[in-house]
């Protein structure tokens, strides 16, 4: 289904590129209505400080506010992949393997944006198929992506910086797949997995998610099938790129030397200076996930710090008390654990919901990565399965029984209102639409990443030759080595 | 008594170890050093500027023994750090005059 | 005094705490007022542009470019502490303690977003207790911090992004005294001192200078007693970290071997790259701290920059005349001193002002921890107190005689009217009652933490024994190595 | 000429500067304009929301929006040199020299925040001159230099922080100059020329540029004499540096070992953190170039955005075809490159003229740092020739191909109605005013630098005695090592 | 001639380093080892992953002595290094058959 | 055969390297180290403190040799790592027993 519409899709692609490879015509800002009256004229600018509706007057045009705040945000989102993911994921490695990671991070954010660019975000955020599991093709190489906000989707942000902003969640989230196969594949063989998985993946699921006319997409689409909620991304990015990972991680098999060898972290500094910014720049991508810089924005700012705080120091204190030291390894992973779990939930849930997230966000977490992994043994080399899988599965979950109403009112209006999210989230049972819309989620990563992961085996190949991983990717797979003393 | 001298590559030193302290070899002082030899290194290339790398991490095993031991240590390094592919390092046998224990001050073989 | 207010709020939290744990309603729009006047609607329109009461219409709603800068600071002050001010200090230890600065930055983080969350916020921000020396219980555990303003203290910023702006205030402070007593005191030692500092000194103090019923808040509070001014956190942040760090610092004694062991910062490569840090996250510590994105913040951009330039430069100018070279150590202490210097003056005085303090920033603090410190030979491992306490203390003086109404008319109207501070702008005495302010400063930080220590050292003991000292505490307190080859 | 109009006005620097040094009256926010009628309060309010002249009502107020953005943008500019490029550059030299390339950073932005607070922002926008060349001296000590919007360059935002904002472009500018002569030249060389270079090239050519009475300033001057554009510093910062930097690293010649001994970067990690810093802070350059949080800001982010991953990926194409493996200083390098290219045009171009910059500037500079620099055997350390100069020039060239009204009116309004730019970008030929522009840019800088260079190697000797060199200048030239282990 | 290595705990380089330059041993030179011994190491955690460090960081000396001054100089080092807790090291004494000082070229004991 | 040791200026290895391969002798092992001498280091001031760095960065080369060539050697290391100024450094020249190329397991000057 979702295959076959992308085939179609590739069909315009191939026929719109050269046309439109030339200049497209895109609009700073449209004229002023046509003589509204003073009070439509006050009413369209009130509608700007509430971001709502500008109704008959000031169409067309981006409220500096909002704007301002979704430029940070977009660019909060792309410090969080380069160079606050990279750092994170390169000081876990060990010495001779750090720059392959920051190379996997810097090779996908070119290749994503191209893809994104090309048709990527026309099969995401168009409409123009009509269809819940893809979007359109009006959108292709950015045409009609204007400096005018697309109100489908924000009233009072230029659709261009929309574009971008969602541009970086294309790009980190299958980064965050580097994290699980680590120090192990091949870099052209990453860049061609990561190409088929957002075509196959990505692209439709974060269609049925936040496209307009999507599957599952509850707050905004009327008639979404499953009235499922996922603020910034707890399906889209963490359980789509962690189950993804799990399951591209065990068809690799472990690293050479994996349980023998000591595979410690060659930089915790790193690691560390890679969480600080990934919390930073995780406002962008929660608060930004209002389209605005509203009340709803700065509920989920408030959320997102009180869950990662908590989630770092409750996993911390863990440690301390079962190992009897708190270590830095433990207070990034529960800070990134904790962003991890609020994200679907960071607009829909209060100061003590958020509370309540991090904690469970630092002890499953801490379970999965050190009790599951030892028992399963897979070497899921940087833990993104344990801590965006299972805290991205948590998260949706616990968004479906902790969302509520009184922090964001579109839950309760609306499209809400129409295919009955309002019903669900005032007398309870959000969590089963929750439910259906994880499973989907992990099905289509699961089957999609099996598949994908043979036909890249089989065209180029997985793995490095033995001799290139022992001595490490750097010099062999990038010709350069991390550090020269 | 000898200073038996190993070069060896990296990633063998995990097995040396095991293979002496089985052996009940208790005591060895180890470093990193770049070797130079028939191995050929690599070529990285930095914009414009290419270098050769031809110095490899190798890592350096210094271990001090009795006599009556020196046979068995380097037999035990040979199997434990043998890969067959060149590169492989080179043990050094020094005679050694004196060997003290810091902590204790004992001398010669007790203080090995 | 602030000790028994304490003890009775503790009381209402332990009664809150469980009925409050439920959720707690938000409001994240309040409705429109009742149909204000065509008028009424425009004035509030212009409210929101002029920063200023919004009046009959648009009460209750944030203003989405005064939320938009606000998040940005809030964010830019978190990234000071996490990674700015772990790698800045973690940079000047030495290699085997790096991680244990890290760990001391992130546990703070948590440790005090959890206290902030359950009763910090409302013991600062509240006022219900109607004291001029601790706030109120009406926040405990953030319940009725919303996305509505509280005009209290900012008409169009969200509450909840309010109370995250001063978290991240309230966790730097703390990570501020880690400087002092780096390299020798044991994890835990440091958690609890710094729950009990935080109670005692940081939450009474940040009322009595910026509540709204605080005791020295002689902008805001038209009953203050004593009429001191303190733009962002001269006496709060750095002069009470600052002086509670020397005296720390005393109690603890010196690092083993100081004096005769080379101590030299592992890696001034880190230190630089906090320093930059710093100084971009400053702009939202002191520019934010106008609380909206007006005229007030763009005078405090402007002289938070010329401060910190001006005293990098001629701190490396000092070393290059009587040394012979300008150090990258000698560029990041002026920046850090700079800004420090600045923060309670960066709204108050214009860019002639902030070159003079600029300039007193780097001679004055250069002195201190060069000079004073071979003298009185206490280990202030990192010069915190040289260039925290020093300048702090020397920023919040230069205050009092540079401050201008012409930068800041809340100088002279409003609570500054009636209090008398706008008559002591205008005719000069003010720097008195900021000698006041730092005293109560000064005593409260000196006393309490010589108490605390004593408290914490009876309980468990400050130091780790001599060998853990000697091997690093990276990996007998963490159980980790900062860097592996 | 240039030099002529500079030597009057060092003369009023002279005259003007003690009375000025007194502090100068500053006004936060001026009062609102005597009564306007509800129609012209409303039509200001629309102003704001579009960046236009407010007109009757609103008049000396900043817009909150706008005013949030500019701040943000000024803050990630700055972030841009310390520590993005200090990284950048840094981790390119080897670990001997690292810290001599932090200290020349952070020299040059402390120095260049002195001479730009005394006379350089008032020489480059300034008007009092009414000289095409010069600004003038109304703004010396940033006297006049208030809240209130400088409405000859930005309706909305404050101009203190247009200023500050300003600065930060004069600070990376020279900056840049230090990769080309890394590790080989004295500090106190470097310090005297860049405040030779700032006053005789930057100024000027700034002033040309982007001054409201400037030379060749298209868009905004309707008397420009060339009708150029540049929209964020093509000419001005990168090909004014970039051609500098080549002509310095010529007369001083190559690094001692130069082509014999291995100098390969001591830290592709530290580079890569810079590349993603420089990235993320190039929004703020770019974006921040509309001096409005509006739709010419949102293009140009996108634009930005497209360029740079375009660029950086295709850069690592041709490595892994041509070399093998893609490396992460090709990655790195390609994303500088398309952000350099970019930034002339950002504000002029759609997307998919983003994406043919993007491609050319993968290409050219590739060559030009591979091929040319081989050819010419000139040492550019870190290739600021290769990446700025080269990168520079095409951008503007391509700028006066690709530059559409579609997306920024300006092109087709106000000044450039006058002064005919709006035919040339309709009719085609601006192309040709835009290398009047380049030839402009690139004579004053050669010519200008081999007249500084000699200067200052009479005056104090451009280049360290040999022996440290081969040590290293940061232990002799800063008193202090990189890294301790 | 003599070559004394030494193996130490590396906070008390600074007190050998002294003791030796006050008996007037003017040269040495050091480099940064790890040590295999009864001294047990620390146990790392990573996440899932247990890893014990059983090599643990010392500092090797090497001086290069005349034979007469052989037993002052490895007295001087075993007291200054001396804590009495384990793994305070060893001392390996090796005959030395020549030392060239480069810059002069001399030989023998005036070289040292 | 013998283990020449020498330490050097770090600038002068690739010299070195290359008169030493220029000569045929086609195996070394390096080492960074730190030199403590007649040659003064330099002073480091961290804000108040102030540090003596006498320890300077030197390569410690060590290259084992076949007795006929021990003499050609030491000349070519000298010649090509001499600057003349103080700090130049040191060779040693210690016994070997014997050497095993752990690849092929052969003994003796073969295995060199
Ligand atoms: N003559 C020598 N003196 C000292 N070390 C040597 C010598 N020859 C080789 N080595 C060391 O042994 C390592 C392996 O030698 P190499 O010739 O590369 O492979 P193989 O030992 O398998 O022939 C080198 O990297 C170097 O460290
Ligand atoms: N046989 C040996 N050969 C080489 N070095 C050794 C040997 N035994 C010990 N060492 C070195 O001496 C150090 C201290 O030895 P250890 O057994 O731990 O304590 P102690 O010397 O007090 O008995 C070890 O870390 C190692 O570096
Ligand atoms: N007695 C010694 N034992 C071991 N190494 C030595 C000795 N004397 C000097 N060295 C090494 O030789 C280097 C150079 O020696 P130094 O006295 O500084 O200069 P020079 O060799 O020119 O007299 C020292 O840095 C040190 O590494």
């Amino acid at each position: 289904m979702k295959t076959l519409s992308l085939k179609k899709l590739l069909g315009y692609v191939v026929l719109a590129a050269l046309p439109l490879l030339a200049a497209v015509p895109l609009c700073a800002q449209s004229p002023a209505a046509p003589a509204p009256s003073l009070n439509d004229r006050v009413a369209a600018l009130e509608a700007y400080v509430q971001n709502t509706d500008p109704g008959k007057a000031l169409t067309g045009v981006a409220g500096p506010g909002h704007n301002a705040w979704m430029m940070t945000s977009a660019a909060l989102v792309l410090f969080m992949t380069l160079p606050g993911l990279a750092l994170f994921y390169g000081g876990l490695v060990r010495r001779k393997n750090v720059l392959s990671v920051l190379a996997q991070c810097l090779g996908i954010s070119g290749l994503v944006t191209i893809l994104w660019w090309a048709f990527g975000y026309s099969m995401v955020f168009g409409t123009s198929a009509g269809s819940p599991f893809i979007g359109g093709s009006e959108f292709l190489f950015l045409h009609n992506v204007t400096s005018a906000p697309n109100t489908n989707y924000a009233y009072w942000v230029s659709h261009n910086v929309f574009a971008m902003y969602q541009l970086m969640f294309a790009i980190i989230t299958p980064a965050l797949i580097v994290g699980a196969i680590a120090e192990r594949m091949k870099f052209t063989a990453i860049m061609l997995f990561v190409t088929i998985w957002m075509v196959v993946v990505y692209f439709p699921l974060a269609h049925m998610v936040w496209g307009a006319t999507g599957f599952m997409n509850g707050v905004w689409n009327p008639d979404a099938a499953i009235r499922a909620i996922d603020f910034a991304g707890g399906t889209v990015v963490h359980m789509s790129s962690g189950w993804s990972a799990l399951v591209l991680a065990i068809i690799l098999g472990p690293r050479l030397g994996f349980g023998k060898e000591k595979m410690a972290p060659h930089s915790m500094v790193l690691c560390m200076v890679g969480t600080g910014m990934l919390w930073a720049g995780w406002y962008g991508f929660n608060a930004g996930s209002a389209l605005a810089a509203d009340g709803i924005a700065a509920n989920a700012f408030m959320t997102t710090t009180l869950a990662a705080a908590v989630a770092g120091f409750t996993w911390g204190l863990i440690e301390l008390t079962f190992r009897g030291h708190a270590s830095i390894l433990g207070f990034c992973s529960g800070i990134v654990a904790g962003l991890v779990v609020i994200t679907p939930a960071a607009g829909f849930v209060n100061a003590n919901g958020a509370v309540i997230i991090g904690l469970i966000a630092a002890v499953i977490p801490y379970l999965a990565v050190t009790r599951l992994k030892a028992i399963f043994k897979y070497d899921d080399a940087l833990d993104t399965f344990g801590v965006h899988a299972v805290g991205g599965t948590i998260g949706a979950l616990l968004t479906g029984i902790l969302a509520t109403g009184e922090v964001n009112s579109n839950l309760l209006n609306g499209a809400a209102q129409k295919n009955g999210l309002a019903k669900l989230v005032e007398h309870g049972g959000l969590w089963l639409e929750q439910l259906k819309a994880m499973g989907i989620t992990i099905t289509l990563s699961v089957v999609a990443t099996i598949v994908i992961a043979f036909i890249v085996k089989a065209l180029i190949g997985l793995r490095p030759v033995a001799e290139v991983e022992r001595q490490g990717l750097d010099i062999n797979e990038h010709g350069e080595e991390g550090y020269i003393d | 008594m000898k200073l038996i001298v190993a070069i060896i590559k990296p990633f063998k030193l995990e097995e040396v170890k095991e293979a002496l302290s089985a052996a009940g070899i208790e005591g060895m002082t180890v470093s990193e050093v770049k070797g130079y030899g028939r191995q050929k290194g690599h070529t990285e290339i930095y914009r414009g500027s290419e270098y050769t790398v031809d110095f490899l991490p190798k890592v350096k095993i210094e271990i001090a023994v009795a006599d009556d031991l020196v046979a068995k240590v380097v037999d035990l390094v040979v199997k434990s750090a043998k890969t067959g592919k060149i590169g492989d390092g080179k043990i050094f046998v020094i005679p050694l005059e004196e060997v003290v224990r810091i902590r204790t001050e004992e001398r010669g073989e007790t203080a090995i």
